[in-house]
């Protein structure tokens, strides 16, 4: 049912509303009639137990990290520690005014500026801003600060940017949205990206490269020294997608790999939750050259006290990506959670979250499971193709994924990236028990077993959730995007 | 270890099985010359008990100012329920919903979110959100150029009356794809937006914002019309509080806005120095398939049960890559849940109620603070949630020292408009009583006139 | 599974614990051995993530008012606003020790006596305490006052305290722990106490009545005038259990009845948190010639500050009921409920509870149900005997409240009073809407149609519930109260 | 109108369906002479946003005090994660889980407390709580007299060690029920309880603290041996997080305590003014149909499923009314989810930590705190948690003085126990920094010798 469903006209929930005298609305008569709106819109009418029966009943029917295991290749679902929300929600951090002059806003800029530095300790880099809202427009503020570069240089022939074919779908998108031309680069057969190819491809026009490393396809790219150089060499440069930096804390750093700009998903790295699509938090770092075009506002110290950096001061930088300092309140989860990590906590992330992977990966390979890159190390993640199953059994990766469902599992990443074919991209992350990722294996293995005695059960599942598998194809045919009265 | 449940026998067993002696034998793969084996500038780790303290420091560090700042972020009413609710971990802790059937919460949600975003605005779609206002009306941009492909250059009428930080941040982001952004001045008696007929030609889109950044309430209807005559969509960027009072955009002029968006803080999110908020964007129906952002559909199951998943993925960049409507991808989805437990909380009745409130006490103080030799309105016309004051000594020395009162004063608007130095926007919600609103004009009383501190203006 | 059996020896959760330098745990060295204990307790030892999972999942197998509708007769479940958790969690309350000198409290105190002062108004009664900790506590205190009384007068003939029949079992269980024995009164068949039976009961022995009005069985007690007159004449003192407070909320109080004293269920009328059973607050009122014996420590304020009453200053009073002044913490969320209502949302409470009682009845008797009063009016709750449909179609009261759980509703209370047969005493409460009145009365004829069609799937129910029915005989039988490892 | 879903279109249609004019006339059953029409005193409605500014000032109008005292209620460290789950829907707004099958989560949760409590305890059986820790021990007293039917007497010797306001308690408790009280002295050197063999003749129980009120441990063992030698029942009443470090009730001596009792609250509640807390109980199996208050059974459903429900209740008042062991009915269940989840959390590990640092820190206060001359240690035995200290000057003055540098120094002894004027119990929990320590001794240093206040102590 939906929540305009239970509504009744003239319902009211006087407790949530300033009260005037005699339950009368303010006085508004001062406004002129012509610019007023000619009847209230149709919001639901409920009471607030009404309101909080629906929406607690609704968040059932989700799964999320607090109730089931989640082995979502690159997007990083571990625990979300209740103390960042806890104590990001303190009344005084809540209250403050985005304008309020930094001089009566120590407290809270203090943690920003701490964040910016930890952040550059992290991925050694020169200066950090942590105003982008998220990865992707992590990547357009790197991706502008690049063009700013060449822009700087008179540099104006440079019309395209490199991206693997293995990149996520909002590398390309962000070089487009700067103006550039997405060209793909392919990846060789050991999942590294193709040298010659890469080699082929670079020239004048060249603005830069976009890389995940490790990739999305769950290696380490081996060869960025020389990737860098060869960008390099061509005056191009080098952007970091830092998405999967939970793979390599405290390892190795995308500013000693020749990357000239990056990106961190703190929604991924720094555990702030990801709230069933968002917010989340995408800072970018950058190395000695793209300092001026750093994106405006961030935070700077100068012994004494914490002050807001912006346009002014910086009159070079990419400018604004929000009104204010992007989503401050995510950044203070960040900020609480490497606290509570500390430097070895960040390095043991990495190692833990490699730990799961190898052994899942080890395990599955066991269990009958084709690896795509079964001679490689995993990383964080890793990539499983269900290809052979599809040829022999005609279940795909979905079938399983929906499956897995039912067995109380998240499915993992399918279909990305798109080059492995059946995929599932796997990424247990480090918050896992070796009993949860145990139960997750012998899962996986019993549905094969199902698939091959009842393969069209397992087509026909989810079969245990709130509803069956949807008919996206009339979902995009006949839209329904808004609910009325009538339907 | 914090947040890693591996015991010493684990990790054995774990490594046994894996066939490597160590951990970090599974970083074999990388380079040896690029490792690095320590991080030598964070700090050692904080207990939860260190941490809650140092928060509650950091928290309680600053005065507590009452604030009559607007200017975008504004101070209202949020009832308990809603971050109650909102913070409930199958919310918090859930993805995307991408696997639908695992995700009927969320997408439920999310449809009802549209619904009454489409309603609010009087527009026929709306999707589950953008980051927030200013980069939504960039979005709004890129989708108006987008959607006026005949159109030989890539104009934008873009008010000066719109907040400036949406400004910049509009100019930012579109920058690189060889807009042109026109401002258009305002009145500098009522505060309106001034058109122009010689700039309508070739324009792709027309800007207006209502209230505008000064509060003032715009001629929505004839700057719609004009705009349209013209040949030139019309992005409305709104106030959802606002809009609970005023002409809906889907209403203005003869055929409507075209395209609108906005900061949806307002509904339900704390201030919280500037973020997490979210932008909204709703549409006509013919403009869906170039709005970026994800969209909720409603559908069925294979038993023909109702069912809602995201629809339209293919403007999106998972599936088209370089040819998506936008990049965006995580978008800002907590606060979306949180802004509609909050105006299923209050109701369209409620939400006048508050937007009626927060007229009434402006009005109030304005009218109060004008009496004050020195102080008086800036402009002529009906404003709503906020209005400019002119000063007659500089707006930064007078917030400076009604600090000292315990008072976030306003906004200095000479950053933003070097012929407005002695003004600053002024915003009164609902939350502030009438001693506030007194306290506010006694202690600019006293600033302007250089009295004493009284005791306690808290 | 149980959370021990996630548990795995050595597991720490490091953020939860305080660091000594090292990881070392504090030294303790100076303890002697022989007080020390040999092995630390087997408590789980799970991750952070583990608990959060365990204990989320766990709780979405309950029902509760923020999900289902709950017409548990006598419990009055009704919603409790979230402000009042919200608002009586704030930090700077949740801080202050108990022991906090008065001075240095006075926030708080403000709040416990403006909420004493508020409960005199609602019941008529001279003096308020605030400490009993739920309803049997403040039972307890109230029937200890009345020996007291007599005590004080050196009338100690007194052995008992009359009881309806219909009365709650804390009632009786009451008198027994303040010495007394408990005296059933039998009630008419009008749910009326039996006044031939009560004046027969009456004598010297009689330290007092306790009675609730409106009583368990749903009805107004209309001769409540005449028993005051009875036990008072008799020299015996008017016991109030204010268990169903909600139903007269400023439409009559307890002190113009002629009670001498009262406990009032904030966990009820006041809507403090049920919270799977308790805590609850159990404040108790008095009539002038009570005044002196007021459990301690209740808050006095002599018009500039709050103090704290104690025995010092009430050294006739019944004493201590716990360490402290009770839950105060359910007290403030008593206060804000209070104050979110104000005097006429007060009224109302009365007004809707009493409203949607009579609104089911009537709709229950039409869909074919029988009242145990047909000719009465609901107060805030009515009873509907099912006894002929267990001789007719063999379905118990209990078969139908498991099939109810099936459809979604939390049963009623049944089985209670126990003079009714197979009885659901059914309380909706105010803050059900309409629409979730009818689909209840819907159900029940659905369930009625059920019984007819397939007794025995009925008898079976629930079917869709965490677990199906349980075997009580051998959870008594085989006692199984703590988990073994080797279970 | 507030909680309240009813429109006046519904209300008149139900009081149609019901055949009434009004919703006054369903009132009519009772006698109009005792009506009254409206609440004189109350006040009017306040919105939720007016009481949330309302309960704020209220909270933050007391100083913020850094708390050292104990005496029952203990300052620790609560995870975020306790209240964030405990105040979930769910357990939060259940109702005691009569109905078995719709209650699997409060019910499982229970068994496992009942679980870990037995386990720290070192006894067989735990109830599902008590209201607290006074009124625990006054049902652990009548449980004692009822399992002791042979004595001719009820008499219990409760040691003055014992938690004054506990004392208090059990005396307002079972005092109608002819049990007699008999006070144990205490060693004026060490603190600990003087057993004499006098009064042992026909004793039904004796109550050992540990650590008893002045925080000095007892010897538990020999209590406990000289107890059950003379036929009575020992009841323990211990801090459960003393118990991670201290010999379990259920090993002293060579039989172990029959019953544990003790105040719930370090395990996961805050300090909240003293309530709501809990009281546990624990007992050896052959008491259990003695125990008061609710105990939960693991058994299976019809299809052999696990499962969990009420059980012996029997004992309870809802089925045996008058005979019932107690006329407990609503317990603490809620304190008892977020111990529970605490527990779960800190695990026993993490217990052992907050009982060792707690202890540390102790030692550490009264070490420095003792070098100030005027202030001494009161007694010689080892302790647990806190600890008394004698003044050269009365108490309440120098307590008084402390929070004039922000300090809450201790609770006065003096209210409890005339022969200790001077002296106060003073509590170091793992909340305290060596920073706040030494806070502590300075102002201590300079309340005893009468300096000026320091600027900022806090
Ligand atoms: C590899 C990669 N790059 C970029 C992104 C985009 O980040 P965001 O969703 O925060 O915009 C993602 C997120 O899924 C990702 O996995
Ligand atoms: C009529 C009646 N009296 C007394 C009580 C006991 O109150 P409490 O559970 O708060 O101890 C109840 C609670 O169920 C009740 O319904």
């Amino acid at each position: 049912m939906l929540i305009f469903q239970h509504s009744v006209d003239q319902r009211r929930n006087p407790s949530q509303s300033p009260s005037e005298s005699a339950g009368e609305i303010a006085d508004i008569s001062d406004l002129p009639l012509s610019c007023l709106r000619d009847a209230p819109p149709k919001l639901p009418a409920v009471s607030e137990m009404q309101t909080v029966r629906h929406y607690t009943q609704l968040s059932q029917k989700n799964f999320s990290i607090d109730t089931q295991f989640y082995p979502l290749g690159s997007c990083t679902m571990k625990y979300n520690p209740r103390a960042c929300n806890k104590y990001a929600m303190l009344p005084g951090l809540l209250r403050k005014h985005p304008l309020t002059p930094a001089k009566h806003n120590q407290g809270t800029l203090t943690c920003f500026y701490e964040l910016q530095e930890m952040l550059k300790d992290i991925t050694g880099m020169k200066e950090v801003s942590l105003s982008p809202m998220a990865g992707a427009q992590g990547e357009f503020a790197g991706v502008a600060m690049i063009r700013a570069y060449h822009d700087a240089r008179n540099d104006d022939v440079r019309s395209e940017i490199l991206v693997p074919d293995a990149a996520h779908g909002t590398n390309p998108a962000t070089a487009v949205m700067c103006g550039y031309k997405a060209r793909e680069i392919p990846t060789d057969k050991n999942g590294d990206v193709d040298l010659d190819a890469l080699r082929a491809a670079v020239g004048p026009q060249t603005a830069g490269i976009m890389l995940t490393n490790p990739s999305t396809l769950g290696v380490f790219e081996r060869k960025i020294a020389e990737i860098a150089q060869i960008i390099h060499e061509a005056g191009g440069l080098l952007y970091y997608d830092g998405a999967n930096l939970n793979a390599i804390l405290g390892k190795v750093r995308p500013g000693d790999m020749g990357f000239d700009v990056i990106h961190m998903n703190l929604h991924k790295t720094f555990s702030t939750p990801h709230g069933g699509g968002g917010p989340g938090a995408g800072p970018v770092g950058v190395s000695e050259r793209l300092v001026p075009y750093l994106p405006v506002p961030f935070v700077a110290y100068d012994g004494k006290s914490y002050s807001v950096v912006t346009e002014k001061e910086r009159p070079d930088t990419i400018g604004r990506l929000s009104a204010h300092m992007g989503n401050t309140g995510v950044l203070l989860r960040a900020y609480i959670y490497a606290r509570l990590l500390g430097a070895d906590g960040m390095i043991r992330v990495a190692d833990y979250a490699t730990l799961n992977a190898n052994y899942m990966m080890t395990r599955l390979k066991e269990k009958g499971f084709d690896m795509a890159y079964p001679e490689r190390r995993a990383t964080h993640e890793f990539i499983l193709t269900l290809k052979k199953q599809a040829k022999e059994l005609g279940v795909t990766a979905m079938d399983i994924a929906k499956r897995l469902l039912d067995y109380g599992f998240h499915a993992p990443t399918t279909y990305f990236p798109l080059l492995v074919p059946e995929c599932f991209l796997i990424e247990p992350t480090e918050t896992e028990s070796q009993y949860e990722l145990d139960a997750f294996i012998e899962a996986m293995a019993e549905i094969l077993q199902e698939c091959h005695r009842d393969a069209e059960m397992v087509k026909a599942s989810p079969h245990t959730l709130p509803v069956r598998r949807l008919d996206d194809v009339r979902a995009a045919r006949q839209l329904d995007l808004v609910w009325k009265q009538s339907t | 270890m914090p947040f890693i449940p591996h015991t010493e026998t684990e990790t054995k067993a774990m490594l046994d099985a894996i066939g490597v002696d160590s951990i970090e034998q599974l970083f074999d793969e990388i380079p040896s010359e690029l490792r690095v084996d320590k991080l030598s500038k964070m700090p050692a780790a904080l207990s939860e008990m260190e941490v809650a303290r140092l928060m509650s420091e950091r928290a309680e560090q600053d005065a507590h100012l009452q604030c009559f700042i607007g200017a975008g972020s504004y101070e209202h009413h949020i009832p308990a329920a809603v971050w109650e609710i909102t913070t409930r971990g199958e919310f918090y802790s859930a993805y995307t919903p991408y696997q639908a059937e695992a995700s009927q919460g969320t997408l439920q949600l999310l449809y009802e979110y549209q619904t009454m975003m489409a309603e609010i605005m009087a527009m026929d779609v709306s999707n589950a959100s953008l980051y927030d206002g200013g980069s939504a009306l960039a979005e709004a941009v890129l989708m108006a150029v987008r959607s006026q492909r005949k159109k030989t250059t890539k104009r934008i009428l873009m008010p000066r009356a719109v907040n400036p930080n949406y400004r910049r941040t509009v100019r930012s982001i579109v920058s690189s794809q060889n807009i042109e952004l026109i401002e258009l001045d305002y009145d500098k008696k009522s505060g309106r937006i001034i058109i122009d007929d010689d700039m309508a030609n070739d324009v792709s889109a027309l800007i207006i914002p209502q209230p505008n950044f000064f509060g003032v309430i715009e001629d929505v209807d004839t700057l719609t019309d004009w705009a349209h005559e013209n040949n030139m969509l019309v992005i409305g960027v709104v106030n959802p509080i606002a809009m609970q009072l005023l002409k809906a955009p889907g209403q203005w002029g003869s055929n409507g806005a075209d395209i609108v968006c906005g900061e949806g803080q307002p509904l339900g999110a704390p201030l919280s120095s500037g973020g997490p908020y979210f932008g909204f964007m709703c549409c006509n129906q013919k403009f869906v398939r170039q709005m970026p952002g994800r969209i909720i559909g409603r559908t069925v199951d294979v038993e023909g049960k109702q069912g809602f998943s995201l629809t339209l993925q293919a403007r999106e960049q998972h599936i088209r890559r370089s040819k998506a409507t936008s990049n965006i991808c995580t978008n800002q989805g907590l606060m979306v849940t949180a802004a509609t437990i909050h105006m299923s909380l209050l109701g369209a009745d409620g939400l006048a109620r508050v937007a009626a409130s927060c007229h009434k006490n402006t009005v109030t103080l304005v009218s109060q603070a004008t009496q004050i030799s020195g102080v008086s309105a800036a402009f002529n016309g009906p404003c709503f949630h906020e209005s400019v004051l002119y000063l007659n000594r500089p707006a930064a020395e007078v917030l400076e020292e009604l600090t000292e009162h315990g008072i976030l004063g306003g906004y200095d608007l000479s950053q933003d408009y070097p012929e407005l130095s002695n003004a600053i926007v002024v915003c009164v919600t609902e939350t502030k009583t009438e001693a506030d609103i007194i306290a506010y004009s006694t202690a600019m009383q006293s600033v302007m006139h250089d009295l004493p501190i009284a005791s306690n203006d808290q």
